[in-house]
């Protein structure tokens, strides 16, 4: 038989209060299989701990029952206890009559009796038990960063800069994101490419980091410490290993008013062409969809401009494959445009946020100074919408952007400052400003810049003339507002990037029901994701602001670099393992597994003719949740520590004792 | 005796011995003394050892009817029971009932030269009748045992056989299957059936037990008829599965015969003679 | 006590009875928040004995059966919230099976009250208290399990629902099957061909496998033609042969989709001959699955015998009608109706052994690490058993109605499978046998999936 | 002992009489769309036409027998009784098949050494046969040398003449329960080869080749029984249904308290029945274990015994879900082998 040892804590008064642990302990050794039962005042005590070392060691005993408090509190420290001895860890397991029985069930008796049977049913379950190893994964120690906005960014320089490979994949012909688009940065006003460009040029040049722009993860593979991952590098149709980035080819492209998607639209550019003047890499790329040479097949004046002779119209895709041990997801937002709503119309001098950045940018196409789209005049009135989009379940989204609150005020203020005489409008829900400095910015911006903020909504914009015509409604006044102006910018909502629900599926990370990747918790693994090894940075996750995306691709970076801090990684060997030979291969396991830990593996005879195949549990990959193994219809899975046999002798022992 | 075709005698665990480390031998001591009395069962016989509350399993009993006072078996773990039997300790309570089956005639032995074969866990009924023989070594003629196994580490009776390899009056060898020596093994390398050539037996006057695995049985078997033995000089026993024990169950039924009454000791004759599947 | 209780409690002295609930929780939610109740002094009923497992998504079905035979009166099932599951999906996967389960107990009779699932995170310490009150003061409204179930007086024996309907005439495709097969075999197309042969018994037909092209007179065609030979598929029929060509009707072939979307054939491996089917015949009435089948026509098939099929239109509510029949019952009564039922259950498996959807290579019913079904055929084995064939066959069963045709003891496992299909195609919008390339629909989930019957 | 002979009324009216002689009787009653052995109280409860769809042998052989039971101490074990035989039965309206089949069984379990739990329950059963009038399309009692009168295994014969019903008291226990009936039976003769002949002419022709027994053995090597069984499933209802099919497992059932050790039914053609720990089956195929019934029951069963393990009563090849006539199987089987 088992020789199994039940140690029964009084926790102080905590349990001995409402349990008779003393009776229990009693009744405890005349179960089947117990060899030693008693009870001690603090078993989680130096002293109550040695009690089981030297009781396992004196009495041989086979298994460990602690009957004290929840498991969650105290496991490691009696399973610690237990290898202390000897005894592999696993063969303990913890009775909760604290949390479960003597805090709350107040008669005595009752609390006794079940006190009691919690034991036996422990006591089944550790005489099924079996010695557990921790299993050991291999791992690449170089990391993959997804986006190059100041999130990848942020996350790949503070990897590399700690001494570890990364390879960075951006899906735009440069790296910047949208922070590189942007005039100035709230609320201190820097210059938004004057902090980002260098940071830009240190990836560029960081001799850790390899970067694909242009490039798209194509497939996923593997788990935590042992990635493979496929990454497609699209056909810039220019030779990047000739090229000098000297822009002649842009100069003779015949197409040059494509909207230019630095630009928001707002302004133009070639078919070929550099995404703008700080790009990095600075080189150009055909855009095949309006590049004449691709549609009618004869152009070539690009490339006969070309001094270097590295326009290659025949340049295909290539497939790269990179393996990586953690892999950080930094895909960035997009913000709606700004024909989310039919009454406010579609007009060219409605705008969003991100197009009213690129005409406040120096770098822009107006230079800096705001103009109208319709007509280049610089607009004398302004209307800005916050919530245009957010905070709207019906029509938009119904969460908060967190971001536009902060530059719409940035925007009347820095259109004050170029227009002096112009007046602002906006139109708010309610002002968030909660960051640092924010509300004072805030304040500036009304009492100082004499930005006029109305608490409304827009109910209708129309074109009158030359004008548009607002009408809102100012709720705190309670009248209602007609304002006439040159311009509307709309705050719209933040979205994550198309794509990025793709993305996180080839992950395996969870996402809402907008595509915002899940973190594993929200409040206390808010980088981490349920797949271990993939982590979130920046607007991804949620809106929000720069500084947030910087301290949260930090916090990534710090949690690769403590996966790298270990040669193998060790994991609980609560995993599910299959038995191969009742295996159907129906394969239900790997639809249902949230984690992608089966796989198909293929049984040979000695001389190689294959025989069956069957699943596999990738031990690396399982999280041990269990779901494999009820779905298995001819139980040919099982989770060790929690398995069938266990949990049908935990049954076993509830008919009473 | 029990009234009751099916219910277990009580038996203590006297003794745990590991042979090798998925082989086991229990030693057994009835609980009622004078069941203990009255016990009595030949070479051969098997038994049903019961894991209460996980079933009972059968095997051989591999102690001698001269070792008197207990029983012993030697199992495998292969599966729900055995592994449940593996946990029993010293002083445990478990069941048994038998003997049940036939035995090794000893009887028809008296008088003649005795080769031993044993392989893996079919040495455990060998061990018993070659005892109960060795008890009584003065009644026979030559003696021959030959131990083998698929490794060192799987050689049952490791002990048992450097004893009989270091007696004078019996030629004992012991080998494993080739690639499976390790470092010092002091026996012979090669398939039993080789081994058995190479120790080339008469076949005059002389009885051969061989029990083990079903690959080795049939390949021996030809060894033994090159070498000149027939049929009848060769002494086996069926391993089928069974449930009662009694020619009830049906499990060990082979065309006419129910191994567990009209076995499991049969000559290679009688099994020649009966259809192909066991 | 006596032996006969030792395993199953005897009917219970009501005057110091006490329920007795097992709770299987998740580790991450409800364990925590159980702990919480604690931490927080939050008293309730200890009536409850938990059992903790990762993830509601590892609470099989068979503990829950487990625990009923052990001698619960009620099981709580608990686990995280829709959304905070710790490995992202065990709960919306363990939705879906609860509400089959769920289901199936009602159908089955077993009182709601004995039942009961809950979401309950590790904050809600308190929600844990009330749910185990709320638990625990149902079954003291239910009472005990009787351990054996019954006394509800007259019942009766099936349902009658519908009159028998006569068996159309069968359709002549007998020489177009045999040119076919012929040519199939002929051809090296295949490399057997199964089909019906005539049986020993008068009005019998049985599988026929037709190696040479010689032998394909033996092949007919009638009405008695009631074996689904998709079953073969997987018991060595590739294996022994190679190819195989298989005369399929409309329900056999929604058994050969099963099967190619549980990957257990290769398209490659099987051609299928399709034959129009307007009924078959079972008890001397046409089946009753034929009387809610809208399609003489199988689907999938390399090809079709033709034939002019009389328009015959769905007739009838089929089994719809008596599975409305038996949930008319009283709990009580429809317990009491299924327990006679299952009384009858001699486990000879024959329900198994022709179900094209039942191919394991080692059931678990013969399983006895751990003993998942009781080897007894009484009470408690019989009831396991049939539990959890009909769960196994949720949202797979094609509605071939073999189980049912074969049973010597005439039990209603089509009313368990179409109870369930019924469910499924309610629940999650799923018809077996439909289309290979979908997910069967426990293997999968919505995030808007019904949840009304969880706390 | 020759059989003394009675007249009654009618069969119904033999078990009023039974009942009225406070006897406990279990008698074929129509459950389910299906006739079925069960308990009855009153006559008219009992169902005396056609045939039960199990054989009769459930009662001295039920599908679920507790052997002992135990209670786990610490330490220790204290072994517990097995199961209380049921209170002595009169078996009513047993076929002659169904009769002959439990003396089939009577024979394996009580030869030596015996099965106590199967004679326990036994000894407590007097049985009374009912001749076949009707016989069904799947009946085959006159291939296996039994006929729809036949006496075999029945304590008390009924046969259902013209006018009234012949009883032939054919044992002690026959006897013993004619005394119990008074004036329901009247000492008197009939002759009921008439009967025997109408229902043997309204069988289907079924007729076993001779010398089958040794032709069977001679064909165990032959490939044919792999096509023959290509049909078969491998469930157990031929075995379940059969009137003389008696292998069981013997398993554990517990938890932490105790447990009980069952007999249930199993089945040759079953894939786990001979299966080895080791992994090993002697019986790998379903051809092999198809085999092994026929030949258990038409060679190796009559070589010791004399007559074939079958009593002719056609359930199993009703019954099964494939069409598998066993008849059939073995005369061609045997034949090939000629």
């Amino acid at each position: 038989m088992a020789r199994i040892g039940v140690f029964i804590c009084h926790c102080g008064e905590n349990i001995a209060r409402n349990v008779d642990v003393d009776r229990v302990a009693e009744a405890a050794a005349q179960i089947p299989g117990v060899a030693h039962a008693e009870s001690y005042r603090y078993m989680c005590s130096d002293p109550g701990q040695r009690k089981i070392r030297e009781a396992i060691v004196a009495q041989g005993l086979t298994g460990i029952v602690v009957a004290a408090c929840s498991p969650h509190m105290h496991e490691n420290t009696f399973q610690n206890a237990v290898e202390g001895a000897g005894l592999n860890r696993y063969l303990c397991e913890m009775a909760n009559l604290r949390e479960h029985c003597s805090w709350v069930h107040s008669d005595r008796e009752e609390a006794t009796s079940k006190a009691l049977e919690l034991i036996a049913i422990m006591v089944e379950k550790v005489k099924r038990n079996q010695p557990l190893a921790p299993i050991r994964v291999p791992m690449t120690k170089r990391a993959l960063v997804i986006g190059g906005g100041i999130a990848g960014i942020q996350a790949a320089l503070d990897i590399a800069n700690a001494g570890r490979d990364v390879v960075l994949v951006e899906r735009e012909p440069s790296i910047g994101g949208h922070m590189a688009q942007l005039s100035e940065t709230f609320p201190t006003l820097d210059c938004s490419q004057c902090i980002m460009t260098p940071r830009m040029v240190e990836v560029k040049n960081h001799p850790r980091i390899q970067l694909y722009t242009y490039a798209e993860v194509e497939a996923v593979d593997g788990y935590v410490g042992n990635f493979t991952v496929t990454i497609r590098r699209r056909a810039r149709s220019v030779d990047e290993s000739k090229c000098t980035g000297c822009g002649a080819c842009t100069q003779r492209c015949p197409q040059k008013k494509i909207a230019s998607e630095f630009d928001a639209g707002m302004g133009q550019r070639p078919a070929i062409f550099i995404p703008f003047a700080q790009a990095v890499p600075n080189l150009p790329v055909i855009d095949r969809t309006r590049c004449t040479m691709f549609l009618k097949g004869k152009c070539g004046l690009c490339a006969k401009a070309c001094p270097a002779g590295c326009i290659d119209y025949e340049q295909t895709d290539t497939l790269v494959t990179e393996e990586v041990g953690a892999i950080v997801m930094a895909t960035g937002f997009d913000v709606q445009p700004p024909t989310l709503y039919p009454e406010y119309g579609s007009d060219p001098d409605i705008i969003n946020g991100l197009q009213f950045e690129r005409l406040l940018s120096a770098s822009g196409p107006t230079a800096g100074e705001p103009r109208r789209p319709s007509n280049g005049e610089v607009p004398r009135s302004v209307v800005f919408v916050a919530c245009a989009g957010s905070r709207d379940p019906a029509r938009g989204v119904p969460y908060c952007s967190s971001i536009c609150c902060m530059y719409t005020a940035k925007h009347a203020l820095l259109y004050k400052h170029k227009v002096h005489d112009g007046q602002a409008y906006v139109f708010y829900m309610d002002i968030r400003a909660a960051g640092k400095n924010y509300d004072a910015f805030v304040h500036r911006v009304i009492a100082e810049e004499g930005a006029q903020y109305l608490r409304g909504r827009v109910s209708r914009i129309y074109r009158d003339g030359d004008q548009l015509v607002v009408r809102g409604a100012d709720t705190l006044s309670g009248t209602a507002l007609t304002i006439r102006a040159d311009l509307v910018v709309l705050a719209t909502a933040v979205t994550p990037r198309p794509g990025s629900d793709a993305l996180a599926q080839k992950l395996s990370v969870p996402y809402d029901a907008f595509g915002f990747a899940s973190e594993a918790h929200p409040k206390l693994r808010p980088v981490e994701t349920n797949t271990a090894g993939v982590f979130l940075a920046g607007t991804c996750q949620a809106p929000r602001d720069i500084p947030d995306t910087v301290a949260q691709a930090g916090g990534c970076a710090a949690k690769v670099l403590a996966l790298f801090s270990a040669d193998q990684l060790e994991r609980e060997p609560v995993v599910s393992r299959v038995n191969e030979a009742t295996c159907v291969a129906c394969f239900d396991c790997e639809r249902v597994c949230p984690f992608h830990a089966p796989e198909h593996r293929e049984l040979r005879n000695r001389a190689g003719d294959l025989l069956r195949v069957v699943s596999h549990i990738n031990e690396g990959v399982c999280a041990g949740c269990g779901l494999c193994v009820v779905t298995c219809r001819s139980h040919s899975i099982d989770l060790a520590g929690f398995s069938d046999e266990q949990t049908f002798a935990e049954i076993g022992a509830l008919a009473p004792f | 005796m029990r009234t009751e075709t099916y219910e277990p005698h009580l038996m203590t665990v006297a003794q745990v011995r590991d042979e090798t480390a998925d082989v086991r031998t229990l030693r057994l001591t009835f609980t009622d003394p004078a069941l203990a009395d009255s016990f009595a069962y030949r070479a051969g016989q098997f038994a049903f050892y019961s894991a209460f509350g996980e079933g009972e399993s059968v095997f051989c009993i591999a102690s001698s009817p001269t070792e008197t006072g207990y029983v012993e078996c030697s199992f495998k773990l292969t599966g729900k029971v055995t592994s449940a039997l593996r946990r029993l300790s010293e002083g445990d309570v478990m069941g048994f009932r038998g003997p049940y089956g036939n035995s090794f005639p000893i009887d028809e032995m008296v008088g003649h030269n005795l080769v031993f074969i044993g392989g893996g866990i079919g040495m455990a009924p060998v061990r018993s009748i070659l005892v109960n023989c060795l008890d009584r070594r003065s009644e026979f003629g030559d003696i021959t045992i030959l131990n083998g196994a698929r490794s060192a580490a799987d050689l049952v009776y490791r002990d048992q056989t450097d004893a009989w390899t270091a007696r004078s009056d019996v030629r004992c060898v012991k080998t494993v299957d080739p690639g499976g020596d390790s470092e010092g093994w002091d026996g012979e390398v090669g398939l039993i059936p080789h081994v058995l050539e190479r120790l080339a037996p008469t076949p005059h006057n002389t009885k051969v037990v061989l029990c083990g695995p079903p690959i080795m049985i049939k390949f021996s078997l030809i060894s033994l008829e090159k070498m000149g033995f027939s049929g009848e000089q060769v002494i086996t026993t069926l391993e089928n599965r069974m449930k009662c024990g009694v020619g009830k169950c049906g499990r060990c039924n082979i065309g006419g015969a129910y191994v567990c009454c009209d076995g499991p000791v049969f000559t290679a004759a009688q099994i020649a003679a009966l259809p192909q599947e066991f | 006590m006596s032996t006969e209780t030792l395993l199953t409690p005897s009917a219970p002295d009501t005057a110091t009875w006490k329920p007795r609930l097992v709770a299987f929780v998740c580790n991450w939610c409800t364990y925590t928040g159980a702990d919480l109740a604690g931490t927080s002094r939050t008293e309730y009923p200890a009536n409850v004995r938990i059992v903790r497992l990762p993830c509601s998504g590892r609470i099989d079905p068979h503990f829950i059966i487990r625990a009923f035979e052990q001698g619960a009166d009620g099981v709580l099932v608990s686990g995280c919230h829709p959304g905070d599951c710790h490995y992202t999906a065990g709960n919306y996967h363990a939705r879906r099976k609860f509400m089959v389960l769920h289901a199936l107990a009602e159908f089955l009779g077993i009182e709601p009250e004995r039942l009961q699932f809950s979401w309950v995170s590790a904050a809600e310490g308190r929600k844990w208290a009330d749910v185990v009150s709320d638990v625990v003061a149902g079954l003291l409204r239910v009472g005990p399990v009787q351990p054996t179930w019954g006394g509800a007086g007259e019942l009766p024996v099936r349902s009658l629902s519908e009159p028998p309907r006569p068996v159309p005439e069968p359709l002549d495709v007998v020489g177009e099957l045999r040119a076919t097969a012929q040519r199939w075999l002929s051809d090296c197309r295949v490399d057997v061909f199964v089909g019906y042969g005539q049986g020993s018994l008068p009005g019998r037909l049985r599988p026929a496998f037709i190696t040479s092209p010689d032998e394909v007179d033996q092949l007919v065609w009638n009405e008695h033609a009631v074996n689904n030979l998709a079953t073969y598929l997987t018991r060595g029929l590739v294996k022994r042969h190679g190819r195989v060509g298989l005369l399929v009707k409309s329900c056999d072939a929604r058994a050969v989709v099963g099967l190619l979307q549980e990957r257990q054939i290769e398209r490659e491996q099987v051609t299928l001959l399709g034959v129009p089917c307007i009924g078959v015949e079972v008890d001397g009435a046409l089946a009753p699955k034929c009387h809610t089948c809208d399609s003489a026509w199988p689907a999938l098939v390399d090809e079709v015998l033709s034939a002019e099929v009389p328009l015959t239109p769905v007739d009838g509510e089929g089994l719809a009608a008596e599975i409305a029949w038996v949930e008319k019952m009283s709990p009580a009564q429809r317990r009491a109706w299924w327990q006679a039922q299952f009384d009858r259950c001699l486990r000879c498996y024959a329900c198994r052994a022709v179900c094209p959807l039942c191919y394991c290579s080692q059931c678990i019913a013969d399983q006895s690490r751990p003993q998942w079904v009781s080897k007894s055929s009484d009470g408690r084995g019989n009831l396991a058993w049939n539990l959890v064939r009909a769960f196994h066959l949720a949202g797979r069963c094609v509605g071939c109605g073999e189980c049912t045709r074969v049973c010597p003891s005439n039990i209603r496992l089509d009313l368990l499978n179409a109870k369930l299909a019924q469910v499924v195609r309610d629940e999650f919008g799923y018809v077996a046998g439909g289309d290979p390339d979908l997910p069967p629909p426990l293997t999968t989930y919505l995030l808007e999936d019904h949840e009304e019957f969880i706390r | 002992m020759s059989p003394t002979t009675y007249l009654a009324d009618s069969a119904q009216a033999v078990l009023t009489a039974i009942l009225a002689a406070g006897q406990r009787v279990v008698a074929p009653v129509e459950q389910a769309g299906l006739l079925a052995f069960a308990h009855v109280e009153q006559a008219e409860q009992a169902q005396l036409i056609g045939q039960t769809r199990a054989s009769a042998k459930e009662l001295a052989f039920p599908r679920t027998q507790r052997l002992f039971g135990y209670r786990f101490g610490n330490p220790g074990v204290e072994l517990l009784p097995g199961e209380e035989p049921p209170a002595p039965t009169v078996l009513f309206g047993v076929r002659p098949c169904d009769a002959a089949g439990l003396a089939i069984l009577d024979g394996v379990f009580g030869a030596e050494p015996a099965d106590a739990p199967y004679l326990a329950r036994r000894a407590r059963i007097t049985v009374v046969g009912l001749s076949c009038d009707q016989p069904q399309a799947h009946c085959a009692c006159t291939a296996v040398g039994l006929s729809p009168t036949a006496t075999d295994g029945s304590d008390l014969l009924l046969t259902p003449l013209a006018e009234g019903v012949l009883v032939e008291v054919l044992t002690a226990r026959g006897a013993a329960l004619v005394d119990l009936l008074g004036e329901a039976l009247r000492p008197g003769a009939a002759d009921k080869a008439e009967v025997t002949a109408r229902a043997e002419a309204a069988m289907a022709p079924r007729a076993l080749p001779a010398g089958l027994a040794d032709g069977l053995a001679a064909a165990f090597g032959e490939a044919a029984w792999a096509d023959a069984a290509a049909r078969c499933l491998g469930c157990g209802t031929c075995a379940f249904v059969c009137p003389t099919c008696h292998c069981f497992d013997v398993v554990d059932e517990s938890n932490l308290r105790g447990g009980q050790r069952l007999r249930v039914w199993d089945a040759c053609q079953f894939g786990l029945f001979t299966l080895h720990a080791s992994g090993h089956n002697p019986r790998a195929d379903q051809a092999a274990r198809y085999r092994q019934r026929a030949l258990h029951k038409f060679s190796y069963y009559p070589r010791a015994h004399g007559r074939p393990m079958c009593v002719g009563c056609g359930r199993c090849v009703n019954a099964c879900p494939a069409g598998m006539d066993i008849f059939e199987v073995a005369a061609t089987a045997a034949a090939g082998q000629g």
